[in-house]
């Protein structure tokens, strides 16, 4: 189908998240939207599938104007929306998650289990239509989601950041599909800013900034520069490390630790890691592979089943996270509102939060708000937070910003070793660069890092070493400087290409 | 985290596991009955007697269920029971029974349209919201029923009686036979006629109704269309919503059936558990139905077994010397927690299995240190039995994945 | 720098007046209304009911208005602090009743001679509660049991429990069985506010102290900290050193403690002897549960909303000499709670609201989203 | 008498050192309720049935206060005082309950004449002289309706269904068990409570019925309900087991409902209107009863019920025998079962 954006406008407090939003979908192509973290691309494709109404703006779909007042109206023309965070039910069925909403097409019952078994060999999908969405891995997930849509019989189908959570392999497996489609007839929308997977994959490019739409670029002749200046006004940061300044000093030390489920599965299984003084180790794994534990383990959240911790000869295995935060570890978790901030308390609150016995917030039992106020607004000026007061609470702060907060607080208090996970998850260039260059300064004054993240680039980047973990084992070490992601990917799938 | 969560589809999982409970259970208590010779344990009598004390409970549990299943926690079923009980009793008073069964179903649907514009429109904590009907129910009935009650006949500031009720059937054949074969006290047969003749003899309509709508439910939510999109908002209402899913009208109705199940418990309590109409009559049974709800997983027929447990703990608290009874039911439910202990550790759970084993050991102690148990302990035997099972089970339970979470359309992606 | 305090000051104080003051106002007008419609509606006299309702209360009713008023407040502080921290102790109920038990038996005894006894008596009844509370607490922990349902049946098993004490080890008197008075030397005078009418209870000052207690805890310490961050976000609260089992420990206990406190300033100050139900009096815990949510979990708020439910339910005394049903005061208190908890949603939405705007103004042109911040 | 004039030494007074009290100008009547109020088609009506006779009688100024569910002692006390600072000179408390609350208001009140029903003094040590304390004996009504219920049974067993279990309510179970004992001691008496302490027991109908069911279970053919509001569960299982029940207080077969009523054998009559007509007689006449006063048998203070007439001539013959010997003081019914 052939669909037109014109002038979109869309609103939210304090944030105009899209305006003068111009947009052409031909039909048989892929087109790829391009643009960094909080341009306006979800709320974009929000809006064209109905999910939110625009302020302003018309959508034209094969030169008649639509007005979407819910999903519903998006659907029934054959729009279909795989979203950038999945929209499934774990404790529903594959099939279930699938037929939902359109049972009128073929009930819920067997003919719908057919249907799907159908879609999933032409596409040649191993999913199994009443496995517990629960069961499933990311990958699988995805492919999930993308039934949905083709069970609608969408026309045009739009990817949030598919790519965002899958591995090279995983992303061929995915292009393939995309290229089936068009050639198929449909429609294929493209969120990403990874510029080598859209230069790759897509026909047309679009690219927004800051909420707009400022060009288009032809994928045979565009370069990733030309598409950076696009995106960001600047070349995009690329992650670096300077001279080496790794020691011999021992900073973390994990010996055969293990960590089994209360079910019984092993989460983790006798990982050996070393991270010393000025360096840092770089762990990649599909998610889901234990990353999560593994950090968990360290920091005290849950007890290793087995094998030993030790920070700076001292053995933390079975300290409380509270202990470890005392000893000088640093954590950027991995999601931030649940983990990092409590959204509704003010900075300076959040100031205090994982660095409740430390006497520059706190004095014996009781708070000390006049040095909590004090150091946000030093974290805030350090590390340039954009916010008018440390009165203000979390919530209102754009995601670079809280992750920009928490990473000043987690490096205050000189820390000896920090975990980073995904630290710059979902955060605009600005702040990216910003928080690589905390990083690295840290670890230039003698910080062991552990760094986790499922941005290959980042990883190859900034690490110093490369760990692979692979279902709660250690399979694979490399050297940053000679490995290719395509290297990694296969690793961190098992080989699985 | 949960086993559920990593096993076959919930439901059928769960359904297996209750029949081959029962039936162990079944074998199990006739052991026990004929061994201590408690006859009472399983005769017709009890068991009707746990049967009508359950369907109030069992009512409110399936409402509770209904909202919960849509993501909605619903505390304010008490106070949605009471509406319900002076709904029956009013508008059956004036226009006929099934009037008044009509009257409670409106009366607790009322309710449940409270619970629904507050948590679902205005986003309202659920259990506030539950807090504060259960007080308001509470009043308005109260006030209610002075104000149009005093003066009838029969009525009172505080109560009603001499309304039509539903009906009464009992099966002729299948009834006397049962009841013969009951009263040969064979075992296990006996035992399984008792049970039959529990649900032939006199048996009102409503009962039958309510049985018949934990059928129904299951059907509803799990084989239809809008059973699915209901259960979805309860499970992930963004992800309905990007579907095309309207979340809030698929709230709205299970909470409004949700309330009118309460109000129907209410309806039973005040027309076949008795067939009189008394301000606060509920007792707290709205709360006891919540946790059979949790007690039963959320599932139709767990709730159904977790109230049939319940009614027959609160009828066998109220029957007369029941000191020797409660005693011999020790021994039961020791032989059953023996049981569940060797299923836990078999399968896995070795420190629990232990734990329960224990647990079970310490009751049969006690059961034979001493002969009876003194009535005012008798009388806690369904709250102290409910606690036990929950802290047994509890860890088995998955609850709705959105139950009780705000949401808020447009909120999605 | 002070200037800029100094606004933060100001600001703080109008959004305390356009945030909380302001609901609250609103919300219990609409409340009366309601109810008044209510009245009128069931062609009940609407005007004595009004009138009735709004008249000044008599000296003495003012000072059952205070006694009863401690008593709610106390039991509404020990829900606010499991609210502060996401659980619902709806146990209250049951806690307070075996407190009172516990320290009733204990006051009789007087094994403590003189006014140290009611100070012995005052431990005794937090024990108890915490006791009653750890049992929910316990199984919430180690076995996941939702700590409402195990704490609804740990209601009634108590009051058949006290019951069962006082039949068996208490003293009879009339046709019921109560615990031993407490001995005059024990008895506490209270503060007299009127010649015409009997004292304010002695220990009502204890929901005096809880409240301040409650609110020094919640703000200024560590632990507060802690408790309202696990309030906020378990996972947080674990991600960052705070152990979510313990906390709800030793949070059930503290808020066990405070309930086994709910009726001592009826024991100490008038009844001076427990029994069921002549000498008790119940739903107290109930009734907590509510002010607790009408007051937002804040000791201001708390005081406040004590007051009212008492003003509510003294008045009521009065509504049968003109013929309205005094039942309809506890539809008032229901929608009451209702509307403020609706009126702070919402303001807590446009809250919100301002202040993503007030961010994205002061530090930029609104043009640009949040991907420039 | 309250500890704070515990000081004034407990001088130790008995009825014979107290004055009539003296009533200041005509006598107006102030009934305090118990929970449920005028229309509770027991307790409550029949006091107020009392007072409306005696109002017909002697035409005085007349008022009625009642109680709420969970309200505390200070409350009942403010009903009475309120009452008495509005010139009412003569107060009804109807209820056990309130006996506390009369001990503390009537001391501020000396020409006030207080009544309590079932009441008693808490504070033995000072008497109020201007306190009468009506109470009744139970256990001789349920004795004879015990001996109706003896000789109406085929099963030969009977059954008794307590609201809740205190000493007040053992009073009619005794009363009954002795009753069906005396004439028959081979019957069987299956009792049961609905609570132990929870006074909810009184208005739980539910919970009547399946208490009556399982006694019915039992083989019980005849039962005897002392449960208040949750008596009418116990009709209701009577009615569908077309078997007999007792009533209790009043003469429930006029309240009962038109199924109902062909089961209700006889009632064990309270008569609280006969206590309150009564009382406020003696304080109309300027006598006001003072101090504990008993309401027997011999004095119509209790009885059972014949409307329906389902006793027949030797059975009622056979009852009446029986009140004979417990008026004339061979029969000693016992309190405690
Ligand atoms: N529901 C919402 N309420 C308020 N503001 C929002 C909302 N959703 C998005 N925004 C704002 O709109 C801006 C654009 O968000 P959007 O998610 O569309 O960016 P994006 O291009 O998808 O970024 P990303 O690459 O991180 O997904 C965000 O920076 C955020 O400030
Ligand atoms: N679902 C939502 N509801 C309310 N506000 C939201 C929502 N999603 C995002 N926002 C608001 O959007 C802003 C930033 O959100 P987001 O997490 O997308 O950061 P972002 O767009 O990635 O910002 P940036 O990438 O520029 O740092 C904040 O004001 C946040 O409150
Ligand atoms: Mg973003
Ligand atoms: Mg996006």
């Amino acid at each position: 189908m052939h669909v037109e954006l014109r002038g979109i406008e869309k609103r939210f407090p304090g944030v105009v998240a899209n305006h003068d939003v111009d947009l052409t979908i031909r039909p048989g192509a892929v087109h790829a939207l391009i643009g960094e973290n909080g341009a306006g691309k979800s709320t974009l494709m929000k809006i064209l599938y109905g999910v939110q109404a625009p302020d302003g703006g018309t959508i034209v779909v094969d030169g008649e104007e639509r007005r979407f007042a819910s999903p519903t109206d998006a659907i029934d023309i054959g729009i279909g929306m795989v979203f950038q965070h999945f929209m499934l039910a774990d404790n529903l069925t594959v099939l279930e998650n699938v037929v939902l909403g359109a049972e009128k097409l073929h009930g819920i019952g067997e003919k719908a289990r057919s249907q799907v078994r159908e879609i999933c060999e032409a596409y040649g999908f191993d999913l199994d239509p009443d496995a517990l969405v629960a069961t499933l891995g990311v990958a699988a997930r995805q492919r999930v989601e993308i039934l949905k849509v083709l069970y609608r019989g969408a026309t045009l189908i739009i990817l949030d950041e598919p790519t965002a959570v899958l591995v090279p392999q995983e992303v061929q497996a995915l292009f393939a599909n995309l290229r089936d489609l068009v050639a198929s007839g449909r429609s294929v929308l493209f969120i990403s800013h990874k510029l080598d997977e859209v230069l790759e994959i897509a026909d047309d490019i679009t690219v927004m900034r800051r909420g707009t739409t400022v060009g288009t670029a032809d994928p045979r002749t565009a370069t990733k520069q030309e598409l950076a200046e696009l995106m960001v006004g600047a070349e995009l940061p690329s992650p670096e490390l300077g001279e080496d300044t790794v020691t011999d000093v021992p900073i973390l030390t994990l010996s055969g630790i293990g960590l089994t489920s209360d079910t019984g599965r092993r989460l983790l299984d006798d990982v050996d890691l070393t991270v010393h003084r000025g360096e840092i180790v770089g762990i990649a794994g599909v998610e889901g592979n234990g990353q999560t534990e593994l950090v968990e383990v360290i920091m005290g959240m849950r007890r290793a089943t087995s094998g030993a911790i030790t920070l700076a000869e001292e053995d933390i295995t079975r300290l409380s996270t509270r202990k470890v935060r005392e000893r000088g570890v640093g954590f950027i978790p991995e999601d931030r509102h649940r983990h990092g901030v409590v959204l509704d308390f003010p900075l300076w609150e959040n100031r205090i939060l994982g660095h409740q016995t430390t006497r520059r917030v706190t004095r014996g039992p009781l708070l000390n708000p006049g040095g909590a106020r004090a150091d946000a607004e030093r974290i805030i000026a350090d590390y340039d937070v954009r916010t008018p007061s440390v009165h203000t609470s979390a919530r209102a702060l754009s995601g670079g910003n809280q992750q920009k907060f928490i990473v000043g607080r987690e490096m205050s208090g000189e820390p000896v070793l920090l975990l980073a996970s995904h630290p710059t998850r979902g955060v605009d260039v600005g702040a990216q660069a910003a928080i690589w260059d905390h990083i690295r300064r840290a670890r230039h004054d003698g910080l062991g890092v552990l760094l986790i993240s499922a941005d290959l680039d980042e990883l190859i980047g900034l690490s110093d070493r490369l760990e692979v973990i692979l279902r709660g084992r250690i399979t694979a070490h490399f050297d940053p400087d000679h490995v290719t992601a395509q290297e990694l990917g296969t690793a961190m799938t098992g080989g699985a290409a | 985290m949960t086993i559920l969560a990593s096993a076959p589809p919930a439901v059928r999982q769960y359904r297996h596991l209750t029949l081959l409970l029962a039936l162990a259970a079944v074998v199990t208590v006739s052991l026990v009955r004929v061994f201590t010779d408690e006859s009472r344990m399983t005769t017709p009598g009890t068991l009707r007697l746990a049967l009508i004390a359950a369907c109030p409970i069992l009512l409110a549990g399936l409402g509770g269920l209904w909202a919960e299943r849509a993501g909605v926690v619903n505390i304010g079923l008490e106070g949605q029971m009471l509406l319900g009980t002076w709904g029956a009793a009013f508008f059956a008073y004036h226009f006929g029974a099934w009037a008044g069964v009509l009257g409670a179903l409106l009366m607790g649907a009322l309710g449940g349209l409270l619970h629904a514009v507050a948590t679902i429109t205005f986003g309202v904590d659920h259990i506030i919201s539950g807090v504060a009907i259960n007080i308001a129910g509470l009043g308005a009935v109260g006030y209610l029923a002075q104000t149009f009650f005093t003066d009838l006949d029969g009525g009172g500031p505080r109560n009603l009686s001499g309304y039509a009720v539903p009906a009464q059937i009992t099966i002729p054949g299948i009834s006397d036979a049962a009841l013969w074969v009951s009263d040969q006290r064979w075992f296990l047969v006996s035992d399984i006629a008792a049970a039959v003749a529990g649900v032939t003899t006199r048996l009102s309509l409503l009962t039958i109704l309510a049985v018949a709508l934990v059928a129904l439910t299951a059907w509803v939510l799990w084989r239809t269309p809008f059973g699915l999109r209901l259960r979805s908002c309860g499970e992930n209402p963004q992800a309905a919503e990007t579907l095309g899913v309207n979340v809030y009208r698929y709230k709205y109705i299970a909470v409004l059936i949700s309330g009118a199940f309460a109000g129907l418990g209410g309806a039973y309590l005040a027309m076949v558990a008795s067939s009189s109409f008394t301000t606060g009559q509920t007792n707290g049974r709205g709360y006891i139905g919540l946790a059979s709800m949790i007690f039963g997983n959320w599932n139709p027929t767990g709730v159904l077994a977790s109230s049939l447990m319940f009614g027959y703990a609160d009828g066998v608290s109220l029957l007369s010397d029941n000191g020797p009874l409660v005693h011999a039911l020790l021994l039961l439910l020791s032989l059953i927690l023996l049981g569940y202990a060797a299923v836990k550790y078999l399968g896995g759970e070795r420190v629990t299995g232990i734990v329960v084993a224990l647990i079970a050991v310490a009751l049969l102690v006690w059961y034979l240190a001493v002969d009876s148990v003194p009535a005012d302990f008798t009388g806690m035997t369904p709250y102290l039995l409910t606690l036990f099972v929950l802290a047994v089970a509890s860890q088995r339970l998955r609850m709705p994945a959105a139950s009780g979470k705000p949401y808020r359309r447009g909120q999605a992606g | 720098m002070s200037g800029q305090q100094n606004g933060q000051v100001t600001r703080r104080v109008t959004q305390a007046i356009t945030y909380s003051i302001l609901p609250t106002i609103v919300a219990i007008v609409a409340a009366l209304v309601a109810t008044s419609v209510v009245v009128w509606a069931t062609g009940a006299p609407i005007g004595g009911f009004v009138d009735t309702m709004l008249s000044v209360p008599s000296n003495r009713d003012t000072i059952i208005i205070v006694n009863q008023a401690s008593m709610i407040a106390l039991s509404a502080f020990a829900a606010a602090i499991c609210f502060r921290m996401g659980l619902f102790n709806i146990g209250v109920e049951g806690q307070y009743i075996v407190g009172a038990c516990a320290g009733a038996f204990f006051a009789g005894s007087g094994i403590v001679p003189g006014p140290l006894n009611i100070l012995a008596t005052l431990i005794v009844a937090m024990l108890a509660g915490i006791v009653w509370a750890m049992i929910a607490a316990v199984l919430n922990v180690t076995r996941g049991v939702s700590e409402v349902i195990s704490a609804i049946m740990l209601n009634y098993v108590a009051l058949t429990l006290a019951g069962y004490l006082v039949k068996t080890y208490g003293e009879r008197s009339g046709y019921t069985f109560t615990t031993p008075k407490i001995p005059p030397s024990s008895q506490p005078l209270g503060f007299g506010l009127f010649a015409d009418a009997p004292d304010v209870w002695a220990l009502a000052i204890l929901a005096v102290i809880v409240g301040i207690g409650y609110s020094f805890l919640l703000g200024w310490t560590r632990f507060g900290f802690d408790l309202r961050t696990t309030g906020e976000s378990r996972t947080a609260a674990l991600a960052n050193g705070i152990d979510p089992r313990r906390m709800v420990l030793i949070v059930m206990a503290i808020s066990g403690a405070i309930a086994g406190l709910v009726w001592m300033p009826s024991f100490f100050g008038s009844t001076h002897t427990f029994g069921i139900p002549e000498y008790f009096q119940r739903g107290l815990g109930f009734t907590g549960l509510a002010v607790a949510l009408l007051g937002r979990n804040t000791s201001l708020g708390i005081g406040f909303g004590s007051l009212l439910f008492a003003f509510l339910a003294t008045q009521s005394n009065r509504l049968q000499s003109v013929g309205v049903a005094r039942d309809v005061v506890e539809i008032t208190q229901g929608i009451v709670v209702l509307m403020v908890v609706i009126a702070f949603e919402i303001a807590r939405r446009i809250k919100v609201r301002r202040e993503q705007e007030r961010v994205a103004r002061e530090l930029e042109p609104a043009t640009t989203t949040g991907a420039s911040a | 008498g309250t500890a704070a004039d515990n000081d004034g030494g407990g001088e130790d007074t008995d009825a014979q050192e107290c004055e009539v009290t003296q009533l200041e100008g005509d006598p107006k009547v102030a009934l305090a309720y118990d929970v449920g109020g005028r229309g509770d088609q027991s307790f409550n009506d029949a006091a107020y049935a009392g007072f409306e006779k005696a109002q017909g009688e002697f035409s005085f100024e007349g008022t009625e206060g009642e109680a709420s569910s969970d309200e505390s002692e200070e409350v009942r006390e403010q009903r009475l005082r309120g009452f008495a600072d509005d010139g009412f000179n003569v107060i009804v408390g109807v209820g056990f309950a309130y006996s506390e609350s009369v001990d503390k208001v009537a001391p501020d009140y000396p020409n006030v004449a207080f009544a309590v029903i079932d009441g008693f003094d808490p504070t033995e040590d000072e008497q109020n002289c201007n306190v009468a304390y009506l109470t009744f004996a139970e256990n001789e009504g349920s004795f004879l309706v015990g001996v109706a219920a003896a000789e109406q049974t085929e099963s030969n067993t009977v059954g008794f269904v307590g609201g809740v279990n205190n000493t007040l309510i053992q009073k009619f179970e005794a009363g009954f068990a002795a009753g069906v004992e005396a004439v028959n001691p081979d019957i069987e008496v299956v009792s049961t409570y609905i609570e132990e302490t929870d006074p909810r027991g009184f208005g739980d109908p539910a919970g009547g019925q399946a208490a009556a069911e399982g006694l019915i279970n039992d083989g019980a053919d005849v039962i005897f309900h002392a449960a208040g509001a949750s008596g009418i569960g116990v009709f209701d299982a009577v009615t569908s087991a077309d078997i007999w029940a007792i009533g209790v207080d009043s003469d429930q077969y006029l309240t009962a409902s038109p199924e109902q009523q062909p089961h209700i054998l006889t009632s064990m009559l309270k008569r609280v209107d006969v206590a309150t007509y009564d009382f406020i007689k003696s304080a109309v006449d300027g006598e006001p009863l003072s101090s504990y006063s008993l309401f027997t048998l011999a004095d119509e203070g209790v009885g059972y019920s014949t409307s329906g007439d389902f006793l027949s001539e030797d059975i009622v013959a056979s009852i009446e025998d029986y009140k004979q010997q417990i008026i004339d003081g061979e029969i000693e019914v016992p309190e405690q079962p």
